[in-house]
């Protein structure tokens, strides 16, 4: 097939996909409304597919690191015995079966919510180093970030009564003010953006060499 | 027909369309890049200079979040980034949360080799895919074993960013962000030394690329963020004075 | 040793190794790392085949709806991606997740992101909440103005009073962000506690039971 | 000796102890209930025994130290009120822990599966998922999280639309809480409240300020104000000293390493002084 055929086609059919769903969204048109639906619904499905594709990552980068004794080899190993190991179970047993809950409750979740609870180590570090008042607007961000700490826990209100009503007042209108105006453009940043990739005007995805 | 609700997004979304276009063609004729430089770009040059001197690896990690916008935004930094070290023959680990964008972000590395005329040197072991919960534990690992020198964050970002941004600081890497998650900016700004705020990671690909459509589409932003501002004024003054006119009007 | 107990050791150890890190990367922690990966990648594949199980693939086969073969179709090819010669038509299924998500953007903020937004901020000016809100909106979006105009004006002197309100409202718009951005940070601050706290309860709590 | 070099782990370890002594020793601070909190105790107090309330559960180890102890509290107060009890999810994780609360809360207060409670399966498509279950809630839903058939689980049978919900809760940390302000309060006027974790103030605010909200809980502090209210204190309360003592320890960090760095400027601004002349 000419290697035009193979940028265009799928090019099409996204284009194709993306209009139904906008077409839609301005237009009510019984049909248009009900494909818009699928559609959104079988990118779900397609997404689903594709995890099959971080799977055959993982175990091509491994494989090679244990066929070539790279460093850490032996983590690989681990690596691929976990991943194949739990989707097997998975797959024969299902997620509700007492083994699979098992490593979710005991492994998966205590690992995924401890790694998301070591964000407070890091935020003390950027409490030491980052906040410096190198400049006038530095010291503005310090001094509404020290003022909304105290503000929404019990020792700031024993130091200072008001500092609760001081806080909600920058969480307020400050940060609404602020926070909308970068959402407003980056609104349209957005919708620029995924025009193009509709349009097929942004296109490294479909085998682009960066031309 | 049109849904009610809708009609004056609708129009405004022509209009949008119809500018972008405008300035598209125009740009084609006269090459002339109307948008000013942003400090965070220049900042990638100099860190694929740092890691290439030093001879310590990049990271590009994106954010953990769904696919949306952000993420093609991404791929437009990450294209750029990815030529600038196949040029320098630097090394960079590009970090994917993302299982159904992995085609993409191969391709896109790929592709930025071949255009540097290295196709030899892409490495595929180097764009890994880690999961959604697996990429901070990943990303940690290989801040501390590999060493990073430069650390490049851009997409739609969540908790993570805060615990990327201090442990690559921690590593000595020099950072340049981006997000258009309100919620993540505050914590890239205190700890990254260049951050490039919402809409400028949308800027940004087009600065790089100067590519007609891109360029078309940043004007016709431009003229959307005219029009706001103008419409704002104008309805706050009008609803200060009593009259709901203006925001019925757009909110057919 | 009971199943629970069991579990709650091993969550402990998970925990601990995690913690590790904050002292060294170090050998249990990678372990840990490259597990974690395992796990997350298995668990996501396992349910993303049960979800493609439950809306496409039963529906398909007992024919309640055969219209769920084309994602089905649109899914495998995919893997064409690890043939030589037919790796072009993972394209196909590329383009289509790609541009629907972009659809999906476009709706999802051309209204709630943007008009919406502008709407809102048109409100009665009666207090200094609401000027703060509305002239802290306005100048905010005036950073976002990337054309020369406003370069112009404050580097060379030359842009005109229209360019001088620019990069003077640009300014102010700097300001407000940043006391936005701290004041954000300041309240992010509690969340990470409390993911901390949640997972000292654990410790000393379920696991040590030295705290009620 | 430079102070700002101090290797950053010493900091890590009196943070782990600021943590820990207050959940040890509680201090009792004292704790002011907001209204968005009032408000929501209030409405699920002003609920008949029996009502149907739709919980939204999207608790997912991300958000689980947060929002979790903030549902908790409210099915609590539900169980307290006899109130029937619906749990969904749009986040893959959310059923395992509505399991939970029918296996640690709802059956050991007498509460019988398929009658008094029902945990239904996680459904992907975030906001159209919402949609979908507004729009046609039997339809959504033909069995359950366990495998049962809606048709044998009673409580289903009896939801025919939104309108036969009560309350809405919404517990996440994304825009869940907003799905449901658009899809369903918009549409049904089901009363709605949300729990949601302490960065989320800035998009859930406007809401709440509306009145599209009828309530919300923000981060721990709101579940430990919930707490207070039913007099039930949990994980969320036992963790307020322990908030407002790390709280503090972060900013004495930011304001002793500017006084220490604005010396260092000082000295090596002297230090140069010297050397011109």
């Amino acid at each position: 097939m000419s290697k035009s055929f193979r940028k265009e086609f799928p090019m099409w059919i996204g284009l194709v996909s993306g209009v139904i769903v906008i077409v839609d969204y301005f237009f009510n048109i019984s049909i248009l409304s009900t494909l818009s639906k699928e559609i959104v619904q079988w990118r779900n499905i397609v997404a689903a597919f594709a995890l099959a594709l971080g799977v055959g990552n993982l175990t091509r980068i491994h494989s090679h690191a244990i066929s070539q004794k790279k460093e850490y080899w032996f983590f690989s190993i681990l690596l691929l015995v976990t991943m194949y190991g739990y989707l097997a179970l998975g797959l024969i047993t299902t997620s509700k079966s007492a083994p699979y809950r098992f490593f979710w409750d005991n492994m998966f979740q205590p690992l995924s919510g401890t790694w998301y609870s070591m964000t407070v180590f890091y935020m003390t570090s950027a409490c030491w180093r980052a906040f410096r008042i190198r400049t006038p607007q530095a010291a503005v961000m310090l001094g509404a970030a020290v003022l909304a700490m105290l503000g929404q826990v019990g020792i700031g209100q024993i130091m200072w009564s008001q500092l609760p009503a001081i806080k909600n007042w920058l969480q307020g209108p400050f940060t609404t003010a602020g926070m909308r105006g970068i959402t407003i453009g980056a609104s349209l940043g957005m919708i620029s953006m995924s025009f193009r990739v509709i349009l097929g005007l942004e296109r490294s995805h479909l085998g682009g060499v960066g031309e | 027909m049109i849904r009610s609700g809708r009609v004056s997004i609708f129009v405004f979304f022509v209009l949008f369309a119809y500018l972008g276009y405008m300035a598209m063609s125009r740009f084609k004729k006269s090459q002339d890049l109307p948008i000013r430089r942003l400090a965070g770009l220049d900042a990638i040059d100099e860190a694929v200079g740092r890691i290439t001197e030093m001879g310590r690896p990049a990271a590009f990690v994106f954010g953990n979040g769904t696919l949306e916008a952000q993420w093609f935004a991404a791929f437009d930094i990450l294209r750029y980034c990815s030529r600038e070290t196949a040029k320098y023959n630097a090394e960079m680990i590009v970090c994917n949360p993302l299982a159904e964008v992995q085609p993409v972000v191969e391709e896109v590395v790929r592709g930025a080799y071949i255009a540097e005329g290295k196709p030899q040197d892409y490495n595929p072991d180097n764009v890994r895919y880690l999961s959604d919960t697996g990429l901070r534990a990943a990303v940690l690992g290989i801040f501390g074993r590999e060493k990073v020198a430069a650390n490049f964050m851009f997409g739609n970002y969540y908790h993570e960013s805060v615990i990327f941004a201090e442990a690559g600081n921690a590593v000595g890497a020099i950072q340049i962000s981006g997000t258009a998650n309100t919620h993540q900016i505050p914590f890239f700004v205190a700890s990254c030394d260049y951050t490039l705020l919402g809409e400028e990671i949308f800027a940004a690909g087009t600065y790089l690329s100067r590519d007609p459509a891109q360029v078309g589409s940043l004007v016709a932003q431009e003229y959307a963020k005219y029009f706001a501002v103008v419409i704002m004024i104008i309805g706050t003054i009008m609803s200060t004075m009593g009259s709901k006119a203006l925001d019925q009007i757009l909110g057919r | 040793m009971d199943i629970k107990t069991l579990g709650t050791w091993v969550a402990a150890i998970s925990t601990l190794s995690v913690y590790s890190y904050l002292y060294k990367e170090n050998a249990l922690f990678r372990a840990v790392e490259y597990i974690l990966v395992g796990l997350t990648t298995a668990h996501l594949t396992v349910m993303g085949y049960q979800n493609v199980y439950d809306v496409a693939i039963n529906p398909v086969m007992t024919g309640t709806k055969v219209l769920m073969i084309v994602p089905i179709i649109l899914g495998l090819l995919l893997y064409t991606r690890w043939s030589k010669h037919y790796s072009w038509v993972s394209r196909i299924p590329v383009s289509f997740m790609l541009t629907v998500a972009a659809a999906v953007t476009i709706t999802g903020n051309i209204d709630a992101n943007f008009m919406r937004q502008v709407r809102a901020t048109m409100v009665p000016i009666k207090n200094l909440d609401t000027l703060v809100v509305v002239v802290g909106t306005i100048t905010t979006l005036m950073y976002f103005f990337f054309m020369k105009i406003r370069g112009g004006s404050r580097a060379e002197g030359n842009g005109g009073p229209l360019a001088a309100v620019i990069a003077g409202g640009a300014e102010l718009g700097r300001w407000v962000m940043m006391i936005a951005f701290g004041a954000t940070f300041g309240s992010g601050v509690m969340s990470r506690i409390g993911l901390f706290i949640g997972r000292v309860q654990f410790l000393f709590g379920d696991w040590l039971k030295l705290i009620k | 000796m430079n102070i700002l070099k101090t290797d950053i782990r010493w900091f890590h370890a009196i943070l782990v102890l600021v943590i820990l002594v207050p959940l040890f020793r509680p201090m009792g601070l004292p704790l002011t209930i907001t209204k968005p909190v009032k408000d929501a105790y209030d409405l699920v107090e002003s609920l008949p025994k029996g009502s149907i309330v739709l919980h939204a559960n999207d608790v997912a180890p991300s958000n689980e130290a947060e929002n979790w102890c903030q549902l908790l509290a409210m099915v609590k107060h539900n169980v307290a009120k006899g109130h029937r009890i619906i749990l969904v999810s749009t986040v893959a994780e959310g059923p395992m822990y509505s399991d939970r609360i029918r296996r640690e809360i709802a059956e050991p207060a007498g509460y019988v599966y398929g009658k008094d409670i029902v945990v239904l399966p996680y459904r992907a498509g975030n906001e159209t998922a919402v949609t979908a279950l507004a729009e046609d809630f039997q339809g959504t839903y033909k069995a359950d999280y366990y495998g049962t058939p809606s048709s044998q689980l009673p409580l289903m049978q009896e939801v025919k639309s939104m309108k036969d919900i009560a309350m809405v809760g919404c517990w996440t940390s994304g825009d869940l809480g907003l799905w449901y302000i658009r899809q369903v309060e918009a549409k049904y006027r089901t009363p709605t409240v949300t729990g949601i974790v302490a960065v989320g103030l800035t998009l859930y605010g406007p809401f709440q300020a509306s009145g599209q909200l009828k309530g919300l809980l923000l981060g721990q502090a709101g579940a430990a104000e919930y707490e207070t209210l039913i007099k039930s204190p949990g994980k969320g309360l036992a963790a307020m000293d322990a908030q407002s003592m790390g709280h503090l320890y972060m900013v004495l960090l930011i304001v002793v390493s500017n006084i220490f760095y604005f010396q260092a400027k000082r000295q090596s601004a002297a230090a140069a002084g010297k050397g011109a002349r």
